[in-house]
């Protein structure tokens, strides 16, 4: 089966990341299904940034190393990416900058003559692309046309010129796929997750910037306004959490979004959000730590940390899509399980699922559970901590005639006046503890553990959040089962070990350096018999865990 | 009676001689003026932090919200944004908002938003037996300070003008007449509200004999006029001895926060065909 | 064997505490080793405070429910401790306050008198009790001597007065012990932990007001100035944490302390310590939880929030001592493994351990390890960061001749230097995980598990922290073993597991609502056959969890 | 040559045209300057935020701790209590230090201790992409408000003065030599020195068109004289376009936190025995 991989390189500032989601588009366009990796480090502008679309007529999840097209901006770009090139490997850079083998095209010229600015070189060379590997004009202009807001005219004067001054490479074609799929929308994790929390109801949400979930700030300040959706972005992160408690005490349903470090921060409101029994989901992003690490990279090290986040002992769900489709349905849940619980959750993403574009089909995604919250009935006198058999109590909210609504980070009483008794710390203790069994309880219904690859298969990949991405693939090839938990708190043990029934081999693979998930698996008795870790921020790529997989499982 | 029973049946455990039960007193007269003129006390909420002063939430029979120490604002700033038909009322320690959770009230001020904050100023930490806070004056010897401090206290006020306060005011729990007055003027007052309270803690530092001797009203005093109040703000320094006065310093128009906010549907239509235009977008 | 509980209770804001330390120290100059409870609301006058002082032959680490003695300055306490109560109890109450079946003094008369405060009505109860005991006067004036720096002689006279109004009560003679053994000094875990930091020598210690280690601070802050501590009280915890960063940066040896709410906010600085490689001790005071919670009450909660703290992946060294030998030992420790493995440490204690008062015998302390830090040999150029075997890099300080000093929360190369390149951001978590090796390597010699009651039983009860005082006690009264692992990161599986062999049944005690020890353990498979937790926020009592022990193992 | 290689071999990452470099210039000027007094750059600290500003850390060849956004002021604080013989400088953005870490802003004043801090006030989050901060004006379109904020700026050298800062100064990016004088001096200033830089963002916010028509030198400016001091400071609200003085604003001479502090033994003597002693009180 035809797949392509494109990779187009230069210096940070110039819109590498906007180049790749036009390419991205091209190519989901003739039908492919894409993937888009962007890699940038830690700055505005200078250094190196690239973008690698791979494209296929599957389902696809990750990058490969090697590259089909190389678009190199600069010099650099050739040089820092000549292991991804082959023998077939079309090179196509600005030779207005570089002086290289391959199809050089006067970018820097064109742009000049047409008097656009230096950025519009990238729709040059996408068109060289285009001209390069066969993809008809329409294809290309529409697609520009889509993308580019400003200053389109002399865009397509840049891109016309460029696309007829390279001759079709015939080894290189690339073919417009049957149309026998619908094409699906490419976007990144931050805004899957942005569409499903609007999708479960979300009425504010209040963040401070924090790669990577920054882009999930932006998407939300952008929503129409007719969604109803209140935006603040405060001072920092303590203000953060405080504010988002503050909304869902006044009875909005709320949001908020940072990686490790804002979360740190957000630590001391987490726990009052436990014991006070205000909802509010936590957007969490990891990035390489400890502390500022490596902000713009990849990771999954914040499990444990999440799932002990805040002093005291109470009850938070946890849970780490894999995909868009995940990430949709489980921000959607989210919301609702903690208006249905009055418990916290964390929506435990990276920057691998927030910033990379995959595509996303809504139409296969779940219905998304309706699970209202259970509301005061206006009759009974109003006690906001009613003690009650599933620990949950009914809500109020301030303005509610007669009820007087009380909430309170102290050791409380039913009514939420603080007491110190014995007896009823302990029951409050036992009552905020049992609403973990109602939530156990409403995930047995819900897909809590994906499995894919060969699903029936004796060896076995066991890995969780965006790494299951690319175990998936893996799996494909190479004839795996691969079982991935989706939520992690409360682990669904059980569903994970009827899911791991019959394997021989167990492997996991993870973005860290110390197998958190395998750590939270030994809990319940689960030992894999082989890890696979990598922690340089990067993710796997698919020819990468392919070799490690073959090597672990050799 | 008409009104609603204010005090719950928690039991108050403030020593005797706080100044927190004056506080208190006054907070009860303004709720009962607020139903008088038409406010239902179902519309009013109280946020408080931790401390002394927060068993203020567990003592009055409104809506409250209990928080952490330091977050009175973070808190009581989206409750307004929440739902704006809403009287918010904050109650802080000078440890809860001058030390731990200083830059929330800075930016409650810069934002002005339409909430109300009183400061149960008794420039120590109460509930933790006694350490100076941003507000003791130099040479304090607290518990975590034998030796005295060393560092000058903030003029609370000062720094509230210059964070752009749109309502700056100090009260004294021995003063309660005043006290009512300038709580309502606050309440009232369309923006964030700032009301210092000299609060006489009578374990851990009982000033009151140089608060009585040095207090006065401000009279003839034009709140409209910055200069002025900055002058009269930097009459006492909250270290040397120095008149003090009471009452209303600054008030100024400018449009609130929560008034800028564009207004939101209560209940938006068709949400999920809204989120799948948006979906087309990305096709 | 003679042992004797005495309970003294009244209104907050009495001198509750002051009057048990004087009770418990006269018990202590009997020849009786002595523990004290002190139970007390978090409000500052009114409500209820007492002090249970219990006094046997030999070390104790708990009370008892039942007393032998009540001294109640107020009607409640008579109330509310009926329970404690037997036909033995003696009552003595202030009768100025109470009518009551008992021996009663007009203390407030008395007082009035004698033109003392009222507090001073404590010291009057303290001579009933002494004259009822038979105490001789002396001992009761030498020690008031000593505990009442102002105002001695009206107390003194009120003391003579109350003594000889109280007739000696035959059956609840208390006698002086043989002076077999020495007398030990009574005081509490925040004492015995700031004097062994001293003693690991600790120069800066910074911290936010936060019970149960505010007293820490207090004492820390009085201690004589030629010791040479720095005593700093930041704005709050977040400038606590960084602050001690910038001391420990600068070369002093810094201890923070605070709770679970503090710990929070200390949370991202703690991962900065992490990755920047600077030490840091944090005296970490349980209290339950969630958020505010019972403040002046005791848990053991935050067992797996300290040891996921922070974002990202490193070495922490978590110890939980559980009497004043371990906490002076191991705060001292703490500070020398800190430095000389360049990692932050928590010493996790409790209001249990830290407020309460016990026997300490620093003779029985093993010798402190002598742990040098890697100094630079200031000849070979300096690297802040040094790839070395043991992960360890030497340390230098600004304003050493030659050496510039960059430490960085960034991925950073070995001089201190922000990179992303994949292969050092590799080596360089290796190189912070690897320090786990050498820590460890050092444990293995240390006392980590404490092994106590009837050593060689089959039935043991498996503990941590402040619980494994009580625990000791039913050991011995039972006949039990008792296997408390003391230092909890790295976890001494293999010595725990050593100290476990033999066992028929094992039943974990912990004061938490989840089993946090037991968790730890099963990561280690190590599968307790019971549990007996508590979570009122009051430690167990010796009878108490006597009888929940034999039920546990019936 | 005499002095050290100031500038390390880290690759410069900031965009062409970006005001720290004129920073860093200066700054690189000043080491020459100190050390040419005599101090020796091996007494030398400087401390960063996180920000596009803080990469000063990387590309300066001297002691550095490259913190965390918004944490500057402690960690410079603690280094100065620690060593009072070195100089500590600190380097933080504007989201750093008047959003993230006001409050320790705000304490770094009060204590007055001596050190000295600059703020790259580019007046936008520059490394997250162009969010508005505390000193965007009124309105600014950044990414995360889209449609504009809904807050006036902070004057941050007002809320400097009023928060008892020694030392206020503002410079300018494109004013090198005034850049200059203003940094000498506020190293040399004994106390906490404050120096708010107007920094152009070139990707973000570059309002240099607007700066350059409207900043001026002080001049005959009395610095010592606060009343004079607080009129410049309040002549432009970092909100609406008005005549921008550059220089130092106001000097006080106050004693310092660090130099209040007893000064400590370096190795105490006898530390066991006098453990031991503390032990008797107990017994
Ligand atoms: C994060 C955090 N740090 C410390 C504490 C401990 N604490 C409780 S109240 C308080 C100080 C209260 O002082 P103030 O705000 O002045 O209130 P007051 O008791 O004087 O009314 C402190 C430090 C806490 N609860 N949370
Ligand atoms: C706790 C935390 N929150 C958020 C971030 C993300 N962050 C990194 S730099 C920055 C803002 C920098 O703005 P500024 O201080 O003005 O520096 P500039 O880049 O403009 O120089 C933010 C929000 C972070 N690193 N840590
Ligand atoms: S300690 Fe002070 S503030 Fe607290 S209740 Fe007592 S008198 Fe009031
Ligand atoms: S984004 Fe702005 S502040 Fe950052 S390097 Fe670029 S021009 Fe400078
Ligand atoms: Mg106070
Ligand atoms: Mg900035």
């Amino acid at each position: 089966m035809p797949e392509y991989s494109i990779l187009i390189g230069g210096k940070a500032g110039e819109g590498l990341n906007k180049a790749g989601i036009i390419l991205a588009r091209i190519m989901n366009g003739l039908g492919y299904r894409v993937f888009m990796y962007y890699d940038y480090p830690s700055l505005i502008r200078g250094g190196h940034n690239f973008s690698i679309i791979r494209a296929a007529p599957r389902r696809i999840y990750s990058h490969r190393t090697g590259v089909d097209f190389l678009l190199a901006m600069n010099r650099e770009t050739l040089d820092l990416h000549a292991h991804r090139r082959s023998a077939g490997t079309v090179a196509i850079f600005n030779s207005d900058a570089v002086k290289a083998e391959g199809i050089g095209l006067p970018l820097s010229q064109i742009a000049k003559e047409e008097g656009a600015p230096e950025i519009a070189r990238n729709t040059g060379i996408i068109a060289g692309f285009c001209g390069a590997s066969g993809i008809p004009w329409d294809v290309l202009e529409s697609t520009l046309r889509k993308e580019i807001p400003r200053g389109l005219e002399s865009n397509l004067a840049i891109a016309r010129r460029a696309f007829s001054a390279v001759e079709p490479v015939p080894a290189a074609r690339i073919a417009t796929l049957p149309r026998t799929e619908k094409i699906l929308p490419f976007l990144t994790g931050n805004e899957a997750a942005g569409l499903g929390l609007l999708a479960g109801g979300l009425q504010a949400y209040v963040a401070y910037p924090m790669t990577p979930t920054s882009n999930l700030l932006h998407f939300l300040a952008g929503v129409p306004a007719d969604l109803g959706l209140t935006v603040v972005h405060p001072e920092n992160e303590i203000g953060v959490m405080l504010m988002a408690l503050g909304f869902a005490y006044a009875g909005k349903k709320v949001a908020v979004g940072t990686s490790g470090g804002g979360f740190c921060l957000m630590t001391e409101g987490f726990s009052l959000s436990g014991m006070s029994e205000i909802p509010v989901v936590v957007m969490l992003g990891q990035r390489p730590g400890p502390s500022t690490g490596l902000p713009t990279y990849s990771c999954q090290t914040e499990l444990h940390f999440a799932a002990n986040a805040g002093q005291g002992e109470f009850v938070r769900f946890i849970v780490a899509p894999g995909d868009l489709e995940e990430t949709y349905f489980w921000a959607s849940a989210a919301l609702s399980l903690s208006w249905k619980f009055q418990i916290p959750s964390i929506v435990l993403y990276d920057k691998n699922l927030a910033e990379h574009g995959y595509n996303f089909d809504i139409d296969s995604v779940p219905p998304l559970p309706d699970m209202p919250a259970m509301a005061w009935d206006r009759n009974t006198p109003y006690r906001r901590y009613a003690l009650t058999e599933s620990g949950v109590s009914p809500l109020a909210f301030p303005s509610a005639k007669g009820a007087v609504v009380k909430v309170n980070g102290y050791a409380h009483d039913e009514s939420g006046i603080t007491t110190e008794e014995a007896g009823m710390v302990t029951r409050m203790q036992e009552k905020i503890l049992r609403k973990g069994e109602g939530l156990a309880e409403d995930l047995r219904g819900m897909p809590t553990v994906t499995v894919s690859g060969s699903k029936g298969a004796g060896d076995t990949l066991l890995s969780w959040g965006s790494t299951a991405g690319v175990c998936r693939e893996v799996g494909e090839a190479l004839g795996l089962r691969v079982v991935q938990p989706v939520v992690l708190n409360p682990i669904p043990a059980g569903k994970v070990r009827e899911a791991l029934e019959g394997s021989r081999r167990v492997v996991t693979v993870e973005q860290n350096a110390t197998g958190q998930l395998e750590k939270l698996l030994a809990l319940h008795s689960i030992r894999p018999d082989g890890r696979i870790l990598k922690y340089d921020g990067r993710p796997f790529a698919l020819d990468e865990l392919e070799a490690r997989v073959r090597e672990a499982l050799a | 009676m008409n009104g609603r029973q204010l005090i719950t049946g928690a039991q108050n455990t403030w020593c005797p001689g706080c100044g927190n039960f004056s506080i208190q007193f006054a907070l009860k007269a303004l709720l009962q003026d607020l139903e008088k003129r038409g406010t239902s006390l179902d519309d009013v909420v109280l946020v408080t932090g931790i401390g002394c002063h927060a068993k203020m939430a567990d003592y009055l029979n409104i809506n409250t919200f209990y928080s952490i120490h330091g977050r009175v604002l973070p808190v009581a700033t989206a409750i307004k944004l929440a739902n704006p038909d809403l009287t918010v009322i904050g109650c802080a320690g000078d440890g809860d908002a001058y030390a731990e959770g200083l830059d929330h009230l800075i930016f409650a001020a810069k934002r002005n938003v339409d909430i109300t904050l009183f400061i149960h100023n008794n420039r120590v930490y109460g509930l933790t037996t006694g350490q100076y806070t941003p507000t003791s004056p130099l040479g304090f010897k607290g518990r975590s300070t034998p030796a005295g401090t060393l560092e000058y206290p903030l003029n609370p006020l000062e720094l509230m003008y210059a964070s752009g306060a749109s309502f700056v005011a100090r009260g004294y729990t021995r003063n309660q007449p005043l006290l009512k007055k300038i709580m309502a003027d606050a309440v009232r007052h369309q923006g964030f509200s700032f009301v210092d309270i000299l609060q006489i803690c009578a374990t851990y530092f009982d000033v009151h004999d140089v608060y009585d001797k040095y207090v006065y009203e401000l009279k003839d005093h034009d709140t409209h006029d910055p200069a002025k109040a900055m002058k009269r703000i930097l009459e006492w320094d909250y270290n040397n001895p120095a008149p003090i006065a009471l009452g209303t310093f600054l008030e100024r128009e400018i449009p609130t926060f929560d008034g800028r906010f564009p207004v939101q549907p209560a209940v938006p239509a068709e949400r999920m065909g809204k989120i799948r235009t948006i979906l087309e977008s990305y096709r």
